[in-house]
């Protein structure tokens, strides 16, 4: 049983660890700012939300345990709404998306 | 081996800052470095000082300098005046420190006399004296009270000041302005506010949780009013400072403020008067322990109210004179307009 | 010994950055996040006098006999404070400095505060002559 | 209650500040703090004369014996300046409600008074503590309340100098508390008895070395002392008329305070003067303390200026004091910083006046006021004696002691020096004098009645004060010896 | 009435600031206030004598006021030289108010009442001055002279006046400051005291180099003696209108100097410690060169004013020197010239007063032919310079005659010559002046001359008494003799 719940846990872990990995470098690399805010998402949703599951395999007792199962929601709750709000800024304030801007000069020509 | 490497992380974002000229990205990195160091504390077991890094130097003073900025632009004069002259004195200081920490007892150690002298008595002693598993709150709320009256004293004066320099007299006009209607559901905010409507509640339950568990875990009246006082601002951000005003009229916060100095100080003074030093608790109660209990319980009260309060205070300050900047440059230009 | 004081050093290097920046440049909000730094190393400096190798936080359960040493981290609960509300109010002065000014840099403040200097002793002049 | 009242002392007006908050009208406030001031200067005399008759009280609070607890330790030199500051503060704040009619709009008041109030509270609590962080933290209170006291003045040049304040002030904050925490992680304890008999045994590392320059260093920037005093000239001339009495008559008092109890008590004499140059270093500052900030003084325009300048020039004499690191000297010293607050204080109410009428502080404003507001000229001018050191007035008694202190040390070209030193103070006040009794008006000014009897009283106090404590020494220059005797570990 | 002599000593202080009350109460009629001046003053000589008398009969009187600080208090008593000093000063008084009445009016000056009550507390100062009991309290009284005289140089309040009351006060002050301070306090340290004793309160074995030095010190200190290079303040001080002057250089402040010179010489140093000291025989040089440098420029002065400021400060070097012989002639002859030098030098300057009223003149130049319209007042003029120069029958012989003794028993041949040269230099710069007022025909280009008559009857009154005294002087010196030989009388 132990040994299941161990795996498991690691196993979690470790996928959340390499998410948030990944989304760095998405940041880094991703050309313009709404991509690069899809690399932020998946960092602090899905990254944090394995990395946080992962803990809850290993957590000792209930109270720790539930504590996890809150810190999880509030990250799912505050994740998406914080890129929403930062992309309709970055909207408001009139930043077009690369992509979408290489199609119209591909229309143009 | 965390610690080296939350100390190379700082020493990153400090030269960064340095070299930084656009305002905002400067404070986002102070809200890091805000936020390292408070990793770092946990690092270095201090818990609650970590709290409340996290809490103020990530928080509440990154958010203020932030509004700062949107009255003050963000951009830096790249001419830095004598900076040569600057480094010489940085230099100099920097080396005495260096020279003066080569005599320090080892990072750690735990014969060094900060550890064999005074610390051992509220380690050891806390517990028979106070009754409180977290040390750094007995220490915080009865060995050392005054100095957390005179804490809280300062956070009282710093919003009294605040007040003073950038309360806004109201203009005749304010009063016949028609306060926009309830547009909480209004599209462009809809999401985001909805969210805050949800959350909102938990904030403040999680401040009082703080302000109650301080005595066993991490925590207490300053974090607790910081993050009570977090909640009210995330509202007023979201739903106008003139909302916000109407949910919480300033003069009651002003009285909450003053109320929670008082609080904490009739502690003492009831102390006193039951024939005790000032902030002497045995004397609260028949029984010593119950007296520090309760002595403890009561002005961390103070502290939370104070603190909050003032927070508030200052926030709707900064804010309200914001208001009152753009309202005149809106009237000018109206006049403008009207002139041409 | 080397690493022993490691630690200390790089808070002294901290230190004297924030204080660098407070010293050296002439934007006040600049210089007001260099307040903050310098202080916020200053609070480090505490915090890892504090750490007792092996310790933990100073809260009391069973089966802990280690603890860190709780005093600096009182003190300096304290002094973050302190900080906060010195911010808070530098602050505060910086917007009342923009509004009545118009501008946050050292130079420009001093080059305004020197006409005015200039243009007083004119009229003070001219009203003995007159 | 006799018991309680090192603690009621700082108590009392820091209680009083919230509740004003309550009182909220203006007038009511003025009363109240006016009241409370009174209280806490009653409480400083009773204190004075107990520790002259039954010595040193300690006071624990929380009951927690110090180091583990604060401790409140009152002896001879803080009870001394205890007195100083609350009957100052008292003094000053009755002519507040007058003279803030016309510098600060009303609904400032209210605060202002609980600024001021706070203030108060971290001078005396800085004076009264016994234990070294607690200083650190009265002292940011005071500082803070400074710095905001200092921004209502109605010029914008006083919002700049507050910022400087601001950034000088923490700055030296920051340093003592660096001072504080290096000199805690050698010897284990905060409380500034024990830390005086723990230092000595680790006095020769050299952290104990480096804590104490940040600590003198941290001091000497909150106490202007030359080169360090950038930022007062402003500070004191554009701060509101109440504040800068208040300021110039306490602030840089406490500082020096603190750098006695630190380099006399907490460090010990012979660490002090030892490991550092000090005497070399204290004694060259002050002199060119004195003689740069007098002849600044000579040139300014500003008639606030000119007395903050003396200021700095003052601060130099009492360095020069200390640094003679004699029984004499210190008490010279003591007698200085008792006999500069009460000539300082009448001096700028004087000016706070001259400002109520005129509503500027310009030299050119003082044309022809000897005959428009007699009274008040006359306090200035007597207060400018006192400060050149004429005989009958408080500045001849210190000057004196000093003087013997120099001779005493066969310090013969300092004590020239001094002399000198004094001399510019002649010119400075005396350029002010001349245009006040021997110019004309300018014409086209509108001529001033005298100032109003709010502020006619405390001048006069204090002027008289000049005279008495001039004439009849016995009470300050006994106070002063058995200070700085006690402080040399000598039973008087 | 019967008062106690204690009383009595005292009301010599305080009669003069009485009158300050009356005159300022009085302000509004002048006849008033200048009865008040006139009676203040006749009662204050009345004292004067009484107490005259009662040092006559050997009484001795002592009064002691409070103590300032340890071994430093004022009190005064009385002896032979201060009376001396205080009958002039409180004889002349009288006869300056009576002329100043006659002068102010006919003048038309500016705020008389600033003028009177400074004047009364000059010589409110000069009484302290003349009766101080030990060397703190004629200090204090010294500055409280330089003080009040000064608004009296600069009454005239143009441009011209204030930069003479800069020079005047600058140069008193900074002297007394800088020099007379420090060696007062040097002496209060070396020996513990400052009181005036017979034969001085140095002890004999006291460093003589230090002494020495200290003697320098006191000298230039005392900068109302005119010893070059501190003379500047003299001639500067001319702005002043006659009366003032007349109280300047005859009666108070110059006389107050010489008098300090004169008391520390004998009651500080003591005449036997003064002959050993290395530095006296330098002074003395000094003393003689500012008696011939002064005559010489005198010489070339065309402003009559002038020529007699120099004449007082050549007249000055004699009494300086007279003191610094250290031999009981030399004391005796610079006391008595004290009162000589004050009759004829008041005398000339009354003359001279009452010519610029009656005939608006002050160049010597145009006074030829002056005599035939003023002859009372040219006669006046003719006798002073008789006694200044030391002729018979005039009271200056005594005091030369008792000079060039002093320089024959001090063997300092040098300074008998100098004393011979200075005469014939005061003839020369002297005698013309009425010499051409009777037997030259006045300039053709002021022939208005005709127009002129004798100046108004307080003026003349006043005159003619102080020409009576300088030939009164001649006939019946003994009381003065008396009273100078008391003052060493208890060495030999």
């Amino acid at each position: 049983m132990d040994i299941i719940i161990n795996i498991s846990g690691a196993l979690c872990l470790i996928i959340g660890s390499f998410l948030c990995i990944s989304g760095g470098i998405g940041i880094l690399r991703f050309p313009d700012f709404y991509t690069r805010m899809h690399a932020v998402g998946v960092t602090d949703t899905l990254g944090a939300g394995m990395v946080l599951i992962g803990l809850m395999f290993y957590s000792p007792d209930f109270l720790i345990f539930s504590k996890l199962v809150m810190i999880l929601l509030l990250t799912l709750l505050i994740g998406p709404t914080t890129s929403h709000v930062l992309a309709k800024a970055a909207m408001h304030n009139g930043l077009m998306p690369e992509l979408a801007q290489n199609d119209n000069n591909k229309n143009m020509d | 081996m965390i610690d080296i490497v939350l100390l190379t992380l700082l020493m990153v974002v400090a030269f960064a800052i340095i070299k930084m000229k656009d305002l905002f990205s400067v404070i986002m990195l102070l809200g890091i470095y805000g936020l390292l160091s408070a990793s770092f504390f946990v690092a270095m077991d201090a818990v609650d000082v970590a709290f409340t890094e996290a809490a103020v130097g990530a928080g509440i003073s990154t958010l203020l300098i932030l509004l700062v900025i949107t009255m003050t632009g963000r951009s830096e004069n790249t001419t830095r005046h004598k900076p040569l002259l600057a480094l010489l004195v940085v230099v100099f200081t920097g080396a005495l420190l260096i020279y003066g920490t080569l005599d320090m007892p080892y990072f750690g150690s735990a014969d060094a006399p900060i550890n064999n002298h005074v610390a051992p008595r509220y380690i050891n002693g806390s517990m028979e004296e106070i009754g409180i598993p977290n040390i750094v709150t007995s220490v915080l709320a009865s060995y050392r009270a005054f100095d957390t009256f005179g804490e809280v004293v300062v956070i009282f004066t710093a919003g009294i000041g605040v007040l003073a320099l950038l309360s806004v007299v109201p203009r005749p006009e304010d009063s016949k302005k028609i306060t926009p209607v309830n547009d909480s559901m209004h599209e462009q905010y809809l999401v985001i506010r909805v969210v805050t409507k949800i959350l909102l509640p938990f904030i403040l339950l999680f401040a009082l949780y703080v302000q109650f568990h301080g005595d066993f875990g991490p925590g207490g009246g300053f974090q607790a009013g910081v993050i009570f006082s977090a909640a009210i601002i995330l509202y007023t951000m979201l739903f106008g400072l003139n909302t916000a005003r109407k949910v919480m009229n300033q003069s009651v916060v002003q009285l909450i403020a003053a109320m929670g100095v008082l609080l904490y100080a009739c502690v003492g003074v009831v102390s006193l008067l039951n024939g005790g030093n000032f902030f002497d608790y045995n004397v609260l109660s028949n029984d010593p322990v119950a007296g520090q209990h309760l002595g403890v319980l009561l002005i961390e009260w103070g502290v939370g109210c104070t603190v909050a309060s003032v927070m508030i205070i200052i926030f709707f300050s900064f804010a309200g004179r914001r208001e009152m900047q753009q309202h005149n440059k809106y009237v000018d230009n109206k006049d403008q307009e009207s002139s041409l | 010994m080397i690493m022993d004081l490691f630690n200390y050093w790089v808070v002294v290097v901290l230190m004297m950055s924030g204080f660098y920046i407070v010293i050296a440049h002439g934007n006040l909000i600049k210089k007001m996040v260099g307040l903050t730094i310098f202080q916020t190393s200053v609070f480090i400096f505490y915090i890892s006098m504090a750490k007792v190798e092996g310790g933990t936080a100073p809260i009391l359960a069973e089966s802990i006999s280690q603890h860190s040493n709780p005093l600096p981290h009182v003190l300096i609960l304290t002094a973050i404070v302190v900080g906060i509300a010195t911010t808070a109010l530098g602050l505060a002065l910086v917007v009342r400095i923009k509004e009545s000014y118009g501008s946050i840099e050292e130079e420009d403040i001093q080059q305004l505060d020197e006409q005015a200097q200039v243009e007083s002793e004119q009229k003070t002049a001219n009203g003995n002559q007159v | 209650m006799i018991s309680h009242l090192p603690v009621l002392q700082v108590i009392v007006p820091l209680m009083a500040a919230p509740l004003c908050l309550l009182l909220k009208r203006p007038q009511l406030v003025w009363l109240f703090s006016l009241f409370a001031s009174a209280i806490a200067f009653i409480i400083s005399i009773l204190l004075l004369q107990h520790v002259m008759t039954s010595g040193v009280i300690s006071y624990e609070l929380g009951g927690w014996k110090a180091p583990w607890g604060i401790e409140y330790r009152i002896d001879k030199l803080n009870a001394f300046l205890l007195l100083i500051i609350t009957a100052i503060s008292t003094v000053v704040l009755i002519a507040a409600q007058t003279s803030l009619e016309k510098e600060i709009p009303k609904e400032k008041h209210t605060l202002f008074y609980i600024l001021y109030l706070l203030s108060l509270t971290g001078m005396l609590g800085i004076v009264s503590t016994g234990d070294a962080f607690n200083v650190f933290v009265f002292l940011e209170i005071s500082s803070l309340s400074a710095y905001a006291l200092i921004a209502l003045g109605n010029d914008r040049r006083a919002l700049w100098a507050s910022y400087q304040y601001l950034i000088m002030g923490t700055i030296g904050a920051t340093f003592i508390l660096i001072g504080i925490g290096l000199m805690y992680q050698m010897t284990g304890t905060l409380n500034m008895e024990d830390l005086s008999q723990r230092l000595p045994q680790v006095a020769q590392t050299r952290t104990v070395f480096t804590a104490f320059v940040f600590v003198i260093v941290g001091v000497c920037l909150k106490l202007a002392l030359f080169p360090l005093h950038l930022w007062l000239p402003n500070a004191y001339a554009y701060a509101p008329s109440i504040v800068t009495v208040f300021f110039a008559a306490t602030a840089t008092k406490v500082a020096i305070y603190l750098l006695i109890r630190f380099t006399f008590t907490v460090f010990g004499l012979s660490f002090s003067f030892a490991t550092l140059p000090l005497q070399g270093l204290f004694l060259t500052l002050g002199l060119a303390g004195i003689f740069v900030a007098s002849s600044a003084a000579i040139y300014q325009k500003n008639v606030k200026h000119v007395f903050a300048y003396s200021s700095i020039a003052q601060v130099g004499y009492i360095m020069v004091g200390i640094s003679t690191s004699t029984v004499t000297g210190l008490t010279a010293t003591l007698l200085h910083m008792f006999n500069h607050a009460l000539m300082k204080s009448a001096i700028f109410l004087a000016l706070g006046a001259v400002v109520y009428r005129m509503g500027t502080i310009q030299l050119s404003s003082f044309h022809g006021l000897g005959r428009q507001m007699p009274l008040t000229m006359a306090a200035i001018t007597i207060g400018g004696l006192s400060l050149i050191g004429m005989p009958l007035t408080v500045g001849f008694v210190s000057k004196w002691y000093l003087l013997i202190a120099l001779i005493e040390q066969g310090w013969w070209p300092v004590a020239v020096l001094i002399l000198l030193g004094s001399l510019l103070a002649v010119v400075y006040v005396w350029r002010i004098v001349e245009v006040a009794y021997f110019k004309e008006p300018l014409a086209g000014s509108v001529p001033v009645k005298e100032a109003p009897v709010m502020f006619l009283i405390p001048i006069w106090t204090l002027i008289i004060a000049n005279i008495y404590f001039g004439i009849d020494t016995r009470l300050s220059v006994q106070v002063a010896q058995l200070a700085a005797q006690s402080l040399f570990g000598m039973s008087p | 009435m019967i008062l106690s002599l204690e009383v009595m000593l005292q009301l010599t202080i305080t009669i003069p600031l009485l009158a300050i009350l009356g005159i300022i109460t009085a302000r509004k009629s002048p006849n008033i206030r200048e009865a008040i001046t006139i009676t203040a003053s006749i009662i204050l000589l009345y004292i004067v004598v009484k107490l005259y008398q009662s040092l006559l009969s050997g009484k001795t009187v002592d009064v002691f006021w409070w103590e300032i600080m340890p071994n430093l208090s004022i009190s005064f008593s009385i002896e032979p030289l201060g009376m001396i000093f205080a009958l002039i000063a409180s004889f002349l008084w009288l006869i300056t108010t009576l002329y100043a009445i006659g002068y102010m009016r006919s003048h038309q000056e500016e705020n008389q009442t600033r003028f009177y009550s400074c004047f009364a507390l000059a010589i409110s100062a000069v009484m302290g001055i003349a009766f101080a009991d030990n060397l703190f309290t004629l200090f204090v009284f010294y500055e409280v002279l330089t003080l009040s005289t000064y608004p009296l140089v600069t009454h005239a309040g143009t441009e011209k006046a204030k930069q003479g009351g800069r020079v005047y006060l600058g140069i008193l002050l900074s002297t007394s400051i800088a020099f007379f301070l420090l060696a007062i306090a040097s002496t209060w340290f070396i020996t513990g005291t400052l009181d005036f004793k017979q034969g001085g309160i140095f002890s004999t074995n006291v460093d003589k180099t230090i002494a020495g030095a200290l003697l320098v010190l006191f000298i230039f200190g005392i900068g109302k003696a005119a010893i070059m290079p501190f003379h500047r303040w003299l001639p500067a001080a001319m702005v002043a209108p006659t009366p003032v002057s007349a109280l300047l250089h005859a009666v108070a402040v110059v006389k107050a100097g010489v008098f300090t010179i004169l008391k520390i010489c004998v009651y500080i140093f003591g005449i036997d410690l003064l002959v050993v000291l290395p530095t006296t025989q330098f002074l003395l040089y000094l003393a003689g060169a500012s008696v011939l440098l002064a005559s010489l420029v005198a010489m070339r002065q065309d402003n009559l004013k002038a020529r007699l400021a120099y004449s007082t400060i050549s007249q000055l070097g004699y009494i300086t020197m007279g003191a610094l012989l250290a031999t009981s002639a030399g004391v005796i002859g610079s006391s008595m010239h004290i009162a000589t030098h004050a009759f004829g030098k008041i005398t000339l300057f009354f003359c001279a007063g009452a010519i610029l009223v009656a005939a608006h003149k002050s160049k010597i130049s145009e006074m030829r032919g002056l005599g035939h319209h003023m002859p009372v007042t040219m006669m006046a003029f003719f006798i002073a310079s008789l006694s200044i120069i030391g002729v018979p029958p005039t009271g200056g012989t005594w005091s030369k005659w008792f000079l060039l003794i002093g320089t024959m028993e001090a063997e300092q041949w040098a300074l008998m010559v100098v004393l011979m040269l200075s005469s014939l230099l005061n003839i020369a710069y002297l005698l013309p002046i009425p010499f051409h007022a009777f037997f030259s025909k006045a300039l053709p280009k002021d022939k208005d001359i005709t127009a002129i008559n004798e100046a108004p009857w307080p003026s003349l009154l006043a005159i003619s008494i102080t020409t009576l005294g300088c030939l009164i002087l001649f006939i019946y010196p003994q009381p003065l003799f008396d009273l100078a030989t008391a003052i060493i009388a208890s060495r030999n």
